[in-house]
């Protein structure tokens, strides 16, 4: 099981999600329908580590971080 | 005292300066680059409201310090959460260097790439009510990397 | 108060920066970017020393203001006259904008060509003695404009 | 008369020279030892405003500035 957090401005709890790749995990999220339009614009990260691979591996325990559009300043 | 900063609510810019200058009084920089960011009245705004995923926020801040080392220079940071009345600030960075051309130059490319791709959210707050600024945010370096799923589904 | 002052010896940095920032914080401008320039500790110098000549610089600070103005954005700048000690700031100027971009690169632009086309002459202090920084000047815009002179005598 | 100051570290009295241009305030300057060295780094102001034209016509009580080279900061 990984956790998958939502940040920012995507209004939805943490859940937690049988997946052993990043690809089976969107896979999952994109079933979800107040996840699916946020996705094509998200940033991920894995443990606080930003991740660009999309078949990135996960393992149980790892903690998922999706990262919506940004503006600080 | 740490070189990133999160405060709750605006930024106390004189404190703030202040402090960074009595910090590096002794360290033989030439040039010093700030840039101060200030909630700007339009729109019918009464305040920004920020959002920050801090862990993330700290790896991106160490890889731009080590940037900056390299260089020969150094880098500071305050940034506010939560609520932010319209004509106080939100946003402080600040380069130290031997030289003018790294500090001009490291503040401009700092202050861009903080913009797009430090994981800070910001709202309008009208009326009380937060409003996600969807229209001013740019998807962070990596955005996409779901679509794999997406493809699969199609 | 003037956006251009000279002050004998080392500029109060905070100070000066605290009058700035209270002079715009109503004028709704959202970059504050600001330059500030210290005294380094190199080549055995006690201070820096500077002439400056004010009419001229007047004149070229002026003409940046209306540049400035142009572009939606305002400019301060203060600079020593005399001896300014190692650790000690000579020079601050900054741009206010509505906007980070015009803020960021007027900020260079005004500080390179500043460093280039103001009337400042600068001599580093030893044992007391003033010695003008000649490896470090540069011709202004328009010099040699007396070269007819020579080419006549030759 | 026009009177030609000498700014910055050339350490040279203001002094009053009989000259109808900048070319021939030039020609007069060229042959003094003492500044000749600084001439072609020099930058001319007349009464402040900053001259490019080599051939720029003087009249009676100009100021001219000679302005060495600069480094401000």
């Amino acid at each position: 099981m990984v956790k998958v957090e939502f940040l920012g401005p995507i209004a939805r709890e943490p859940m937690e999600v049988e997946a052993d790749s990043l690809a089976e995990l969107s896979r999952v999220l994109f079933r979800e329908e107040s996840i699916r339009p946020w996705l094509e614009k998200c940033a991920v990260a894995v443990n606080d580590v930003m991740v660009k691979d999309p078949n990135h591996p996960l393992k149980d325990g790892d903690r998922v971080s999706i990262l919506p559009p940004v503006c600080g300043g | 005292m740490s070189d990133m900063e999160l405060y709750q609510g605006p930024l106390d810019v004189k404190a703030i300066f202040g402090r960074w200058l009595d910090e590096e009084a002794a360290s033989n920089y030439g040039a010093f680059t700030p840039f101060i960011g200030t909630v700007r009245e339009e729109g019918g705004i009464e305040a920004l409201s920020f959002d920050i995923y801090e862990p993330v926020l700290r790896s991106w801040f160490d890889a731009w310090q080590e940037k900056a080392r390299a260089r020969g220079a150094k880098l500071w940071m305050a940034h506010s959460v939560g609520d932010v009345p319209v004509h106080t600030s939100s946003y402080m960075a600040a380069v130290f260097s031997p030289r003018r051309r790294v500090a001009l130059e490291l503040i401009e490319e700092f202050v861009e790439d903080f913009k797009a791709n430090a994981p800070i959210w910001k709202y309008d707050v009208i009326d009380g009510r937060r409003i996600y600024a969807e229209d001013r945010s740019t998807p962070m370096e990596g955005a996409g990397v779901l679509e794999l799923g997406k493809r699969n589904e199609e």
